[in-house]
């Protein structure tokens, strides 16, 4: 079809990465893209006078594809029963809540006035399911990361001290199953795990492997840098969900500090959903929160970021690919739990979980991501997530927005939480508030940046033109004050623009549209490739039970498949 | 107090009918003609209430005050009476599935036979069902682990297979057969089953009652026996024995409680070699 | 002649990915590394194949045109209240997808055979849920491999041999290395390799299972005898599960399809949860048709729910028992069936079938069948995975793509572009446009 | 006449999988799926030969197939038939409402019966009756 060109007229525009921050402008779109401006007779006029003007937002975390989401899909029908969404004369039919159905996660990310969401936990194995589910959820940009961090190949080559053909293997790798960041969870624990073991602290040599956490996490940070990929390693930590965690969290952390090295300040290393990694106490009845540590640690070095995993009080489904921490959970808690491991690469855990208000843990859980997002001074460095689904929905967005951005907010759940959890914690003392366009740093600005989507997460001339408009006048709703009706604002989108063209109009999807599927395509020598080739050749033979071609997959597989070429230093 | 009743008309479609609209909480303070246009589904086909009834009656203004009688057997029909919180329906003839699911109050008589999921989830009220209830009576939703959690659901015939599947409270009681596996997964309340059960009572129950009045099959291993008892009692009754008192699911770390007739069931005498 | 490598056969769940397929003159002459199944599915595709597109008239069904077939299914579909898509475990993802959207638009049920095979076992994972692996696990770790109520020898002749019992894995030498235990009411070809063989009474699977789980925890067993086995022999079984290393329960039919049905998976599934406590263990599905697996994901990822979905009120609902193409067509509350790769007539049971042609059945199926014989409309279709590409899921869900080695006859299209001419049609009848 | 009471079990063999595959309107096919194994001292019960027809009854139909004496009975009294139209002849459309059917598990009478009274698939479908 003929690209639209659209004038967003006399919005309050708020882009932190150009440093404008709701100074009332137009906005251009011209062939999917931003642009200086248009032929007003031939252009679709959106006026957008007492509304706010913002990037689509970019979720960099959120499980909503793949084996494990769709385990959890159907793991709980009774989950769906709570959502039941009819189709419309633009939308398919589906289901809502905590494991949503594929259309169903794009339009309600779109209508939200998100355009960009990347899917954090995939075993390579199963890539293909992946991406098809991908393919099957409209209205977004994506991508995914592959898991590494219990891979045969990973710690055979660290073992062997093969740090080239490991960067070299990691390339092959993302560019065989089309994989645009590399993924860490809880490394060494899960190959354990397969064992019946557990979680290990960062310096316990896996079994059978002879090399420790320490050296997965050192050598992968190591490979991803060098081979300059678009995003820094992502990694879930050893000991998630434990008390006292904040200990490995922050040595984990510290481990790649040197990696960084003159990296013109650029992080190496994100650790992921937080929340669930930086408890102190001992035991799950002294359990408090350690966000002070973190956000210490990270309000001093510039090498690490981090995304929450804000648990927000509902009944929701957990899934990881830390299958020792869901072992436990399930131990713990008596819930259903699946478990998927891998073979030769990751595992899988999935366990329902209702947070609640009046139990102590999930309040000190609720604090503590709170917590680590005012503490950490830098927005820049602190993506808003839920962890979809593992701490609340990601449609549950609006309502985190709201905590940060309102004392007021907090202190009224606060009021209504776990006592003994209250009396443990500092968020009372807070007084910190996000601005507006904090918000959308930790929301779209930033997490573009820290993903490497150089066009995303801002609204400058050659951005792509992923626009959210949301019926927000700051002139009549003061966050801080009236909470509930910046969140209503914030759940719907007036328009959402996608690579310009109007999607969603008055909170509903008008189009659907497919989106496209990025991925990583590091170029290494052809010397380097071809010895990992021919090493793989053998271990597939021995490690796998499918052959190296199948494993492969092909683009005609991936609607809009869009590779992001880098040139590695190896 | 109002009467409304629906008569099902002639050569009713025989695709699923989704009745969901039957309540005493959605009838009160309409007009017959109202109620009449009330939505149904016919398979795909929205329609209304009026296309498959003649409504005649009046209606109170309040639910509790209003008894729905539905004339002729739908045994297609879906969810009539769900989500009712007070008043009365009487279904003369067949009730297809889900009648009294997720109910909160109120009553529901069924002369005739009720279909799957009678009282799915139910909360409170009764349902009295005179002829014969499908399987997953009182049960849960697939995937929720609460079945029924209060209010009484009697059965004068038969019972099919999973009654009262992860039932939390409440009473359920048989006067006939029950099918396989009555109490599977609950936690809590109390079954009564007056005739025979063909086996798996209880299984994985970790709380409440179970008792047999008639033949069952051998129990699951993980019943161990705890005594004779003259009477079991069942929430308010005391039904004349003797039975077998017998504790688990053990398989379930349960402490769950069966009591089976010891005469109809001689086949277990060999667990009084346990006492 | 060319030689394809690593082609995917298309039989049973175990979708092995190594098999060598020689064609000339567009006709597969060997079929190197498939079983028994395999090769025969390889040399005997172009047998009985369906030659043109057939449509009842006055009685009889006589050749027609692919669009006249395609216009008849459509009107059928649209003219329904209540009509009911099923099959497609022997097609590839991509038609599945068009079935589903098929489904949507026309209001109706969509099912598929995973109702007659482990959809029991869905059931049990809503109860449970279920620790499980992908098969390489159990290649590289397993040393007790237990068939319960499968026979892997008939149904899945290469899983020992590349998956399981006599495989090679990285900790596991082969069957030297591994111990296997075949819980069963037969003793079947399967059972007289077994290390064990437990012959239980027939529908006591779940008496069975419970007194593992009680004698797991140590609590006493007051019979004699559960499911036929004396006590001492269940208590005995029970250590071995618990003094495995890596132990893995792969259930059959024998399990789904009996008494108790996903009652009998919610209890295996428990047990394998109990077991990890001291152990660790895995359980999976033998799966038969190549593909059900894929209905299932693919209906799961897109409508949340895996099979028996019931679109007539515009959104998906799933309740098995309820929105189970069996029940539906027990009840008799379906007006029109549509059948994709798949043969109901022949695989329910007799008054199933005899309902089913109570009302308009169409037929699409690359071979003929009972269903074909006695359906209003037949549209014969290219094989997935010969004649056409696609995507398959593995019994472990694994996603291997289907390679085309041979052409398909003149004008035989794959199930997925003969759904996608319904459903254009569908939408011209509704009067509106794609 | 000599009837025997047994519990039936249907299943997949190789035989009807490598059937199914070469067709379902093939000899080969109608073989693998027509045939009742039994236990040796079943069929003697009986008093008729392996390879003898005998005629299976239940609540829910009847169906005539060709005996076969089976080793993988333990016990007398449990007959096997391989999955497919004639095996269904036999079971009843209830699924306890979990949508499968008893495919293992219904009693039915067995009796010898003449090799005339033996249907091919076809015979079992009247195709061309549209009910």
């Amino acid at each position: 079809m003929t690209p639209q060109n659209i004038i967003i007229k006399n919005g309050t525009v708020f882009d932190p990465v150009n440093r404008i921050d709701g100074e009332v402008m137009d906005i251009a779109v011209s062939n999917g893209k931003i642009v200086e401006r248009v032929n007003e007779s031939s252009a679709i006029v959106i006026d957008a006078s007492g509304k706010v003007v913002l990037a689509g937002g970019v979720d960099i975390h959120s499980h909503i594809a793949g084996p494990k989401v769709n385990m959890g899909r159907i793991l709980r029908p009774e989950d769906h029963y709570r959502n039941l969404k009819p189709k419309t004369a633009v939308k398919r039919s589906g289901v809502g809540t905590s494991c949503p159905s594929t259309f169903t996660t794009g339009y309600d990310y779109s209508e939200m006035g998100y355009t960009t969401v990347f899917e954090p936990a995939n075993p390579p194995l199963k890539m293909l399911h992946v991406i098809d589910e991908l393919n099957d959820t409209p209205m977004l940009d994506k991508a995914c990361y592959p898991l590494f961090g219990n891979n045969w190949h990973v710690m055979e080559y660290l073992k062997d001290n093969r740090h080239d053909e490991l960067a070299a293997y990691v390339a092959w790798m993302l560019k065989s199953v089309k994989g645009y960041a590399v993924k860490l969870v809880n490394p060494g624990g899960v190959e354990n795990w397969k064992w019946g073991g557990e979680t290990t602290p960062l310096d316990e040599p896996v079994k059978h492997f002879d090399v420790t956490p320490r050296q997965i996490i050192q050598g992968m940070c190591n490979a991803v840098k060098r081979l300059n990929l678009p995003h820094q390693m992502h990694i879930h930590a050893n000991m998630l969900g434990t008390p006292g965690n904040y200990e490995t969290a922050l040595e984990t952390l510290d481990s790649v500090r040197q990696i960084a090295g003159a990296n013109d300040g650029k992080p190496v290393i994100h650790l992921t959903h937080v929340q669930f990694n930086i408890y102190g106490g001992t035991n799950w009845m002294n359990l408090s929160s350690g966000a002070e540590h973190l956000a210490k640690y990270i309000n001093n070095h510039n090498h690490a970021s981090i995304d929450i995993g804000q648990i927000v009080f509902s009944d929701t489904t957990t899934m990881t690919a830390d299958g020792p921490f869901e072992f436990k959970l399930q131990g713990m808690t008596g819930a259903r739990w699946i478990n998927g491991d891998i073979e030769a690469e990751t595992g899988c855990g999935i366990v329902p979980i209702h947070y609640k208000k009046s139990n102590y843990v999930h309040a000190i859980m609720w604090i503590t991501g709170l917590e680590a997002s005012l503490m950490i001074d830098d927005p820049w460095k602190v993506c808003m997530t839920t962890d979809h689904p593992n701490g609340g929905y990601f449609t549950t967005y609006p309502r985190v927005m709201a905590w940060l951005m309102s004392k007021k907010a907090r202190q009224k759940l606060t009021n209504k939480v776990n006592k003994r959890a209250r009396s443990k914690t500092a968020l009372e003392s807070l007084d910190r508030e996000y601005t507006f366009s904090e918000v959308l740093i930790s929301t779209r600005a930033g997490t573009a940046r820290l993903l490497g989507l150089k066009n995303k997460g801002h609204l400058g001339v050659g951005a792509d033109a992923d626009i959210a408009i949301h019926d927000l006048d700051f002139r009549k709703i003061d966050p801080s004050t009236t909470p509930r009706k910046f969140r209503k604002a914030m759940q719907k989108a007036v328009y959402t623009i996608k690579d310009g063209e109007i999607v969603v109009k008055d909170g509903e999807v008008v189009k659907s549209v497919p989106g496209r599927i990025y991925w990583a395509d590091a170029k290494v020598s052809d010397d380097l490739a071809r010895t990992v080739e021919t090493d793989l050749r053998q271990k597939f033979q021995d490690y796998y039970t499918v052959q190296m071609s199948n494993y492969i997959i092909a683009e005609k597989h991936i609607v809009n498949s869009t590779p992001v070429r880098v040139n590695a230093e190896v | 107090m109002a009467d409304i009743t629906l008569t099902a008309k002639a050569n009713p479609p025989f695709q699923p009918l989704d009745l969901r609209e039957i309540s005493p909480d959605n009838f009160a303070g309409k007009t017959p003609e109202q109620i009449a246009s009330l939505p149904i589904w016919i398979g795909n086909h929205p329609s209304t209430l009026g296309a498959v009834f003649d409504v005649k009656g009046e209606t109170s203004a309040t639910p509790q005050d209003l008894t729905i009688t539905i004339e002729g057997g739908l045994p297609n029909s879906r969810r009539i009476g769900a989500k009712m919180t007070a008043g009365k329906i009487i279904i003369n003839g067949q009730t297809g599935i889900y009648a009294g699911a997720e109910m909160k109050n109120g009553q529901i008589i069924v002369n005739g036979d009720a279909g799957e999921w009678a009282g799915l989830a139910m909360k409170g009220g009764s349902i009295e069902i005179t002829g014969n209830a499908g399987n997953f009576l009182g049960a849960a939703y697939r995937g929720a682990r609460s079945g029924m959690k209060g209010g009484i659901i009697v059965v004068k015939g038969n019972a099919g297979s999973e009654a009262a599947a992860w039932m939390s409270g409440g009473l359920i009681k048989i006067s006939g057969d029950a099918g396989l596996m009555p109490g599977i997964h609950m936690t809590g309340g109390s079954i009564l089953i007056g005739g025979n059960c063909p086996g798996r009572v209880g299984a994985s129950m970790t709380g409440g009652k179970i008792a047999v009045v008639g033949k069952t099959d051998d129990l699951l291993a993980g019943f161990q026996i705890e005594e004779i008892k003259d009477k079991a009692k069942i929430e308010n009754d005391k039904i004349p024995g003797p039975f077998y008192a017998f504790s688990g699911d053990n398989a379930e770390a349960g402490t769950g409680k069966l009591f089976i007739h010891k005469e109809k069931n001689p086949h277990l005498a060999g667990y009084e070699a346990f006492l | 002649m060319q030689t394809y490598q690593d082609v995917v056969c298309t039989v049973c769940g175990c979708l092995c990915d190594d098999i060598e397929v020689d064609v000339d003159g567009n006709k597969v002459m060997k079929a190197r590394n498939a079983c028994a199944m395999g090769t025969s599915k390889f040399l005997s595709y172009t047998h009985d194949r369906i030659e043109t597109p057939m449509v009842r008239k006055n009685g009889s069904t006589q050749p027609a045109n692919l669009d006249e077939a395609v216009t008849k299914v459509a009107e059928m579909l649209v003219n329904a209240k209540y009509p009911a898509i099923y099959g497609l475990a022997l097609s590839s993802c991509e038609a599945v997808k068009v079935a589903i959207e098929l489904t949507e638009e026309v209001g109706g049920v969509m099912d598929n055979q995973s109702v007659v095979c482990h959809g029991p076992g869905v059931l049990g994972l809503h109860e449970i849920g279920v620790s499980t692996c992908s098969l390489g696990e159990i290649k590289h770790r397993a040393d007790l491999i237990i068939c319960w109520g499968c026979n892997p020898d008939e149904a899945h002749p290469r899983h020992f041999e590349r998956y399981s019992y006599t495989a090679k894995g990285r900790w596991r030498n082969g069957k030297a290395d591994r111990k296997l235990v075949v819980v069963d009411v037969r003793q079947t070809s399967t059972a007289r390799k077994a290390d064990k063989f437990v012959q239980i009474d027939q529908g006591k699977d779940y008496e069975l299972v419970n007194a593992l789980r009680t004698a797991l925890r140590n609590e006493q067993i007051q019979q004699e005898k559960v499911a036929g086995v004396p006590v001492e022999d269940i208590e005995e079984l029970a250590e071995l599960l618990r003094n495995a290393e890596f132990g893995v329960i792969l259930f059959g039919l024998g399990v789904t399809q009996t008494v108790g049905k996903g009652r009998n998976i919610d209890g295996l599934f428990s047990l394998t949860r109990d077991l990890n406590k001291y152990t660790k263990f895995q359980i999976m599905p033998a799966r038969g048709h190549f593909n059900v697996n894929g209905v299932n994901e693919v209906s799961a990822w897109q409508t949340g729910f895996p099979y028996g979905i019931d679109f007539s009120h515009g959104y998906p609902w799933y309740n098995p028992g309820e929105t189970t193409v069996t029940d539906i067509v027990r009840r008799g509350e379906n007006d029109a069936m549509l059948v994709i790769a798949s043969d109901p007539i022949a695989h329910f049971p007799k008054d199933l079938a005899n309902r089913i042609r109570k009302s308009p059945l169409a037929a699409i199926d690359p071979v003929h069948s009972v269903t074909t014989l006695v359906a209003d409309v037949v549209i014969p279709s290219a094989f997935a995975g010969i004649e056409c590409e696609g995507i398959a899921y593995r019994m472990d869900g694994v996603a291997l793509p289907l390679k085309k080695v041979v052409e398909p006859s003149q004008g035989v299209l794959s199930d997925e572009d003969i759904l996608k001419k319904i459903l254009g049609k569908v939408r011209e009848l509704k009067g509106r446009s794609g | 006449m000599t009837s025997l009471q047994v519990t039936v079990l249907s299943g997949r063999t190789l035989r009807q999988g490598v059937g199914k595959e070469a067709g379902k309107t093939s000899d080969r096919y109608r073989t693998a799926v027509s045939v009742c194994e039994m236990h040796p001292e079943d069929i003697a019960a009986l008093l008729i030969k392996p390879g003898d027809y005998v005629r299976l009854t239940t609540a829910y139909g009847t169906v005539v197939l060709k005996s076969a004496s089976s080793n993988q009975f333990p016990r007398r009294g449990v007959v096997y038939i391989p999955y497919g139209p004639y095996a269904n002849q036999l079971f009843g459309p209830d699924t306890d409402s979990s949508g499968m059917p008893t495919f293992k598990g219904t009693i039915a009478t067995v009796e010898p019966a003449g090799p005339e009274q033996f249907k091919k698939i076809e015979e079992l479908f009247d195709a061309e009756a549209k009910i």
